[in-house]
């Protein structure tokens, strides 16, 4: 049978996700150019026996989120700069508390309210580093209509697998543009759920993990009565003040994340192997290099793409490989020189990293970074 | 290799966005061909001249917008002078007569026609304009079969306004049929 | 009864919402190719209504 | 003679943003009259709004203008105010702005008792991001996050603002453009926090959704669902149902907090 | 039989951290008794709390407990029971947690009733931090960060509850021990959102710098200066001077937040 | 005449500092362990004609913080982490309007409430990037009681010059611990106030930059009537759609501070000349990293301290003089490698970074460092 | 009058905070090294008001 | 190279850091000498064990904490359990006879000296344990001249408290001696 096809636009199929990946509760609070995500869904939930909030505010929206996971509901919230400057501190609760959940982030131009209607890319380092402390992190960036809807979908299973807030870091160009998209029938694309606890509740520790460094976590009401705190804490998670078990905790919890890598990093590589100049380019410019990509090999340049679906953890592994290979990198994204920043580290100078930074309100033209391609400026 | 690049313009309330929508998606799920349809706002969703953009191709599309049309419509003098101007040479550019006073000066086809003015009197609701446009415009353009515009038509719009629609869509093909015979 | 000696409305400040046509108690003015206009200035009674809500400055009336 | 409004009115920047109807503008206009009726003079006074439509009002006049960030409005403006008590310093927002994101400096300043003057624009909705549902979208309306209509209970602003400590606090509406600017002069000398609820339509966010009528139809909606609050008083919960009162609300002294501090402290 | 609270109570989590002669122990016995006397399934139990003294409440108690940020109890409740409205949700916190930080959370809570107990602890100061003063303290007590005696205005927690439209709002003290056992079994039956302020004595962070008497003389200082309510209303103003009303203050029926919603959007 | 010398706690020393700077504002949330501050301020303020205000909130506090500058006085924030977390959006609004300010981070332990009594370092990387959007970045990390005293009258005079908000990252064993410091007399510092304009008010044009990039700020009340707004906006403060000018004003703003590096970017380098090993070590643990260097040069280990003052921007120069020149590079650190992410960026892989990351509410003990400069592990 | 048959004072839970030997009525309780202790159960009236006030779980009054 | 660690504990209320204080300001701004004072707090600042560290010494002074001092001071049971764990091999442990039951064990140099009680009974004021506390230390260690001692608490306690507190650092003292003489 043929598959179902429907023309959505990049914030609707983010809802499409969602709803194959099984959340039942949204909580937020609009803000441009992220708020179709809630108007879809405050339309959408009702029908499956999901529930919709929109909170007072961004914080109010981010706790929701995290309490309605808590509750056992998967839980998404969606959201753009301004708000997701707002969410900092209760994401960070999320990450200490390891409860799943996923935040949506369609970047628009600008710091503060900036350039609110525009596109931008300014927001990658901010997903890694936004909350004070330490804590893994979990970004994707999709770059298709497509993509939004099946990395929303692998975001919430990152989120239930490894017990943590997981973050969706697109764009408005790819939030807001429409493209046919393949909805998936049950059992096209894997659904995980969080591991529940099986043992007797008087035995239950909400922290202690097992040899996946995860702890099942019960939904509050199941009748494993527990504890949870943003204070650094034990296996049975009450609050300790023995920083080498804190020190633990938060390296176990870091752990969960880097040891994983091969799982949680997926990385697109296109015409990298014998190429000599290579792009590395996420989300909607990832599109525009591509079109670069191939309007160079037209021309017999040899040029590839490194495009990661995963931006944290930063792809080092696979981009380590054309260190001292490749006898170019260029960066191009909608930021002053975020990602380039990393990219920079991991090449170690070999070669060093052109970016293309372009924080005017408009794609990457595919011509710029061919003209940079051809050794322009 | 076809690849059309197609800008629909015009002030908010007048649908050149749901009209971009409806031909994307006639192309791409109903022919199977690509198809992505995009828009930009101002700084804020009100006023202004607003566009709509579509690109329809036989290979895979990346770079998502239009940087210099194919084809430009626009149904506000505002739309006509701002958008023209990134117009390809050769381009296509068609115009409502009613609200597009000077047509822009450039090497182009131009259509100027009553698109609005037929949708109130002829079709008798001027909210259809926007389907009008459409019959017109792919009649001019061929961008999909006469059959799958109609179809695309249909499953966006509201039960009950499926004649409306279709009117719509023949007075627009009328329209252009005139133009083309000029 | 008070009268107005004119009422000027600025095209290009209008935006046509109709607010000033609606609310004149005496149906004094009327809308034009989508803009405010004067139907009949005999019979404003300056009651200064129209003015006062239109959100766009675009309308003045002078009194006698 | 009409009223001229452009010694108030930055020059080139008219037409403003807002929406053929929106009631923004008539309030902007008693606003400067009001203003102009004091006397003030416009190197003194401040104005700070927080993200929305009503935000932007202070970018069209002729003074020391704050355009922060949602719902912040008076926070800044504290800042502003006890620096420099000597600024006159009004601050206005949404319904969002004031209520939703910004509801916990609302009542703080009301609880302060600030000498700043607040002006809360209520359209009942999210304008700017195109119509979703605010804290004081009556029930049942529409929204584009309300698809099903609205279920939330509204904050009633005159009575969070009077259970928060606000010593002046008044209603009014577009439709009562004049009493309006008698209403804002008040609450303009009051010393201490004031607080003036102004109904406004949104014929874009708000309207369309709710098939009301015309921008105009708005303005009349106002006029027949407000009633003076003298009147009001007198009325049964019958004849109160659906409709709101306007006027002064309540009116008290209670130290000023910037006056109260100083004092305190041994600065005055 | 003395009362057995162990039941309720994880087992090795006492001597709790709170200071010697703090009123925050004497909820704890009230709200367990309370829970006890209404037969609550433990499991079904949901305790939220923010950040303070007040909030470490929760982690004392065999139930499903949530320690979340400061000032956002209300915010995660909301989540847990929009989530799961089996769930019976009790939020708390500090006077500092649920009217400085977290007032927002406060009235909109108040706002949609939702079905949530709001046990608000007013110790009058910001106790985990040592003392700086909130926005209930005073004025005039000496606090750490208002050296020269408090000059704010102060809330009135429960007025403010019911300007944002509380339909249960209450106020006890912990020399009430055993009527604040009743308010809060009222409060924790009421239909929608519930609030129940309960004045607590504070020896470390307040008594200290106030030169109040022991934590005993805090006791009595609440026994002293609080009125029941039915008393209260017959009293002058003079009377009334520096005395609180105690007792259920407000109870009022309104739809209840998830109740409307599924109502509404056709889950129910 | 003998200079006065004061024994004060760290957060103390940040009050001297802020006063002697002409700081006349303070808006505030307590926190621990920065509340001394406020402490402090609340009753030396009204001294000097300044006033203090305790806000509702963080968020609260940034805003009045802001608002008080903008009224022309100098004004300070002090928090911590969560409290940090909750500046953010305003933060970033700090930045793109371009007001001069003071925020003081002492940094405690752990994300989300973690261990709030413990000292950390973890909010390097936040401070950098902790809003959304791009924005030029001075933070500063005293390692002495008197440096905080002298680095927040550094902060003042770099927020001032630049009209920015700058960070004085500081954390809670220099804000707690006590040491003599020498009071400045008026004169012993450089005290400088921002660049207020001259011309006609008419003429006024906030945001557009003289030479030095930086426009004259008029304080509100002052005559010169003017329009701020978190919107990008042109030269004359008014919002744009325009991405292209956004653009110029946002590289504009970054190199206020890029350009300036030399002036900026404050080291301590100790022994470093002839070092075969390089420390690179800021804030409290710079002090126990100068202890190691001193045992193991005892033992004639040829090891070198780098100890950056301005940690933000990054002190790329001073550090990559040293790239391919010592054999190996140490960074200490209380938090899971945040400084080592950027010192590997600089050092190119010559050599490779090797980290003590440590996150147990114990400052690095020297002989840890010591151990891993012996090659320890 | 109620008496009451035993007052247990468990000295690990006891912060010393005085509340009960300041609040009970009949002076029946006092303080020793710190700790609350019974200075005289015959004077007991078993109100419960040290065992209801005690923040501690310190103090249980056991009724006859 | 004379370097001194000192760790002063006990319980919250007991004034232990301010006599830290009052050591570590007399040793620096009154003699020049290098010295930091340091604490460290529970979870939150109330109740359980409290600590306060003073480095005293004639060179720079760069890790602040004291990881085995030479001299503890501990006036609680809980303090003395907790912190005699580091207290260096051959270094002194002065304990409070009224709350230290059992002097914990090692290879110290022990003083058992009833501190509160002096301060209480014979100074007048439980308060001044702390001062009291200072005398003895200082008396047995001799970190800072006695007049340095006496100058650096006068200078930071209240006013009309100087007899108060003269007193408390001779009882302090007394007790020193009285116990060195054992
Ligand atoms: C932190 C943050 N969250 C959300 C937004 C998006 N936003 C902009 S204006 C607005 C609400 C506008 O409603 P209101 O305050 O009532 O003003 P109106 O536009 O109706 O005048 C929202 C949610 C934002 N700019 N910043
Ligand atoms: C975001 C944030 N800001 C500030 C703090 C510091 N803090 C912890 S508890 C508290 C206030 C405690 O007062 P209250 O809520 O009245 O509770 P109490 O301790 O008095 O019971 C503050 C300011 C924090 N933990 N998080
Ligand atoms: S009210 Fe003003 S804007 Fe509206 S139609 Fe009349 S003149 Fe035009
Ligand atoms: S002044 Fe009154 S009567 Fe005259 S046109 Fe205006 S509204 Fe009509
Ligand atoms: S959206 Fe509504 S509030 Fe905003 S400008 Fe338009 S009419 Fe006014
Ligand atoms: S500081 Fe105050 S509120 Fe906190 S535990 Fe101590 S007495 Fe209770
Ligand atoms: S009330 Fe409880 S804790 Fe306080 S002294 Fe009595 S028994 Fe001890
Ligand atoms: S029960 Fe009453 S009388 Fe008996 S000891 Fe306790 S307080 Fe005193
Ligand atoms: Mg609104
Ligand atoms: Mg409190």
């Amino acid at each position: 049978m043929a598959k179902k096809v429907k023309f959505l636009q990049g914030n609707e199929a983010v809802c499409e996700g969602a709803l194959y990946a099984g959340c039942t509760f949204y909580a937020g609070y609009p803000i441009t150019p992220s708020t179709e995500v809630a108007e879809v869904l405050a339309a959408r939930l009702p029908k499956i026996g999901g529930r919709f909030i929109q909170m007072e505010d961004e914080l109010a929206a981010m706790a929701a989120t995290l309490g309605g996971s808590i509750a056992g509901k998967k839980s998404l919230t969606a959201t753009s700069g301004p708000g997701m400057s707002l969410k900092m501190e209760n994401l960070g609760y999320g990450y200490l508390t390891e409860v799943p959940c996923v935040i949506v982030n369609v970047m628009r131009g600008g710091p503060s309210t900036g350039l609110p209607t525009g596109p931008g890319q300014s927001d990658v380092m901010q997903a890694r580093w936004g909350t004070h402390g330490d804590h893994p992190c979990i970004a994707l960036t999709p770059s298709t209509v497509q993509e939004q809807l099946n990395e929303t979908v692998r975001a919430f299973n990152l989120a239930e697998k490894y017990r943590m807030p997981v973050i969706l870091l697109t764009d408005e160009i790819i939030g807001h543009m429409r493209e046919a998209v393949e909805i998936p029938e049950p059992g096209d694309l894997p659904v995980i759920d969080r591991k529940r606890p099986t043992c007797d509740p008087k035995d239950y520790l909400p922290y202690k993990p097992e040899a996946d460094g995860v702890a099942p976590m019960a939904d509050f009401g199941s009748g494993y009565r527990y504890h949870i705190t943003g204070l650094n804490h034990l296996p049975d998670g009450f609050p300790s003040n023995d920083g080498k078990l804190a020190q633990a905790d938060e390296i176990r919890q870091q752990k969960k994340v880097d040891d994983n890598y091969d799982e949680i990093v997926v990385v697109d590589e296109m015409m990298c192997d014998d190429a000599e100049i290579l792009i590395f380019a996420f989300g909607s410019t990832a599109r525009s290099a591509k079109e670069a990509v191939q309007m160079a090999r037209a021309e017999g340049i040899k040029v590839g793409l490194l495009r990661p679906l995963t931006i944290w953890p930063f792809p080092d592994k696979h981009l380590a490989k054309y260190a001292g290979k490749v006898k170019r990198v260029i960066v191009p994204e909608m930021n002053l020189g975020q990602t380039a920043l990393e990219v920079e580290r991991v090449m170690k100078g070999q070669p060093a990293v052109e970016g293309i930074f372009q924080i005017d309100s408009e794609p990457i033209n595919p011509v710029t970074i061919l003209n940079k391609i051809k050794g322009g400026k | 290799m076809a690849r059309h690049l197609i800008r629909l313009s015009g002030s908010g309330g007048q649908g050149m966005i749901t009209a971009g929508i409806i031909l994307a998606a006639g192309a791409s799920v109903l022919e199977g061909k690509k198809a992505i349809q995009s828009q930009s706002y101002g700084p804020e969703a009100r006023g202004g001249a607003s566009k709509a953009e579509v690109i329809i191709s036989d290979e895979e599309i990346y770079y998502p917008k239009v940087m210099a049309p194919d084809v430009l419509v626009a149904l506000t003098q505002e739309a006509a002078d701002k958008y023209s101007k990134d117009l390809k040479q050769g381009g296509i550019l068609i115009l409502d007569d009613l609200m597009v006073k000077t047509a822009p000066k450039g090497d182009w086809k131009v259509y100027m026609m009553p698109i609005i003015r037929t949708a109130a009197e002829k079709v008798g609701k001027a909210m259809v304009a926007n389907v009008v446009t459409l019959g017109a415009l792919n009649e001019i353009c061929g961008f999909v079969k006469p059959e799958t515009l109609e179809q695309a038509v249909l499953s966006r719009v509201p039960k009950g306004t499926e004649e409306l629609n279709k009117n719509a869509i023949s007075a627009g093909i009328e329209l252009a049929k005139a133009a083309k015979a000029k | 009864m008070a009268k107005a000696e004119k009422i000027e409305i600025y095209a290009n400040l209008c935006k046509g919402c109709e607010i000033c046509v609606e609310l004149c108690p005496v149906d004094a003015l009327e809308m034009k190719d989508f803009k405010a206009a004067v139907k009949d200035l005999d019979k404003c009674i300056a009651c200064m209504q129209c003015e006062l809500r239109c959100p766009d400055f675009a309308i003045e009336v002078y009194k006698k | 003679m009409a009223y001229d409004y452009s010694k108030y009115l930055r020059a080139g920047k008219i037409p403003h943003i807002w929406c053929p109807g929106c009631g923004y503008g008539i309030i902007m206009k008693s606003m400067i009259r009001a203003i102009d009726g004091l006397g003030w003079d416009k190197n003194e006074v401040v104005m700070t709004s927080g993200i929305g439509c009503a935000s932007r009002l202070p970018g069209y006049i002729d003074a020391n203008t704050l355009h922060t960030t949602h719902g912040r409005s008076l926070a800044f403006a504290t800042g502003v105010k006890v620096a420099n008590p000597k600024l006159k310093v009004i601050a206005m927002g949404g319904d969002g702005d004031m209520t939703a994101i910004g509801g916990n400096h609302f009542i703080h300043a009301c609880r302060r008792n600030i000498d700043i003057t607040c002006f809360v624009f209520n359209n009942y909705i999210y304008g700017m991001t195109g119509g979703q549902y605010s804290p004081t979208t009556p029930k049942g309306s529409r929204a584009t996050t309300a698809p099903y209509g609205n279920s939330d209970n509204q904050f009633d602003i005159a009575q969070l603002a009077m259970g928060a400590g606000a010593t002046f606090v008044a209603r009014t509406t577009t439709y009562h453009a004049v009493p309006m600017e008698k209403l804002m002069k008040q609450a303009l000398e009051h010393k201490g926090f004031s607080v003036v609820e102004i109904i406004a339509g949104c014929p874009t966010g708000y309207g369309r959704k709710n098939k009301l009528a015309s921008p105009a139809g708005m303005i009349e909606w106002q006029k027949d669902h407000s009633v003076a609050i003298a009147q009001w008083e007198k009325m049964s919960d019958e004849e109160k149902a659906g409709k709101f009162p306007i006027g002064v609300l309540h009116e008290v002294n209670k130290p000023e907090y910037v006056e109260a501090y100083d004092a305190n402290v041994g600065l005055s």
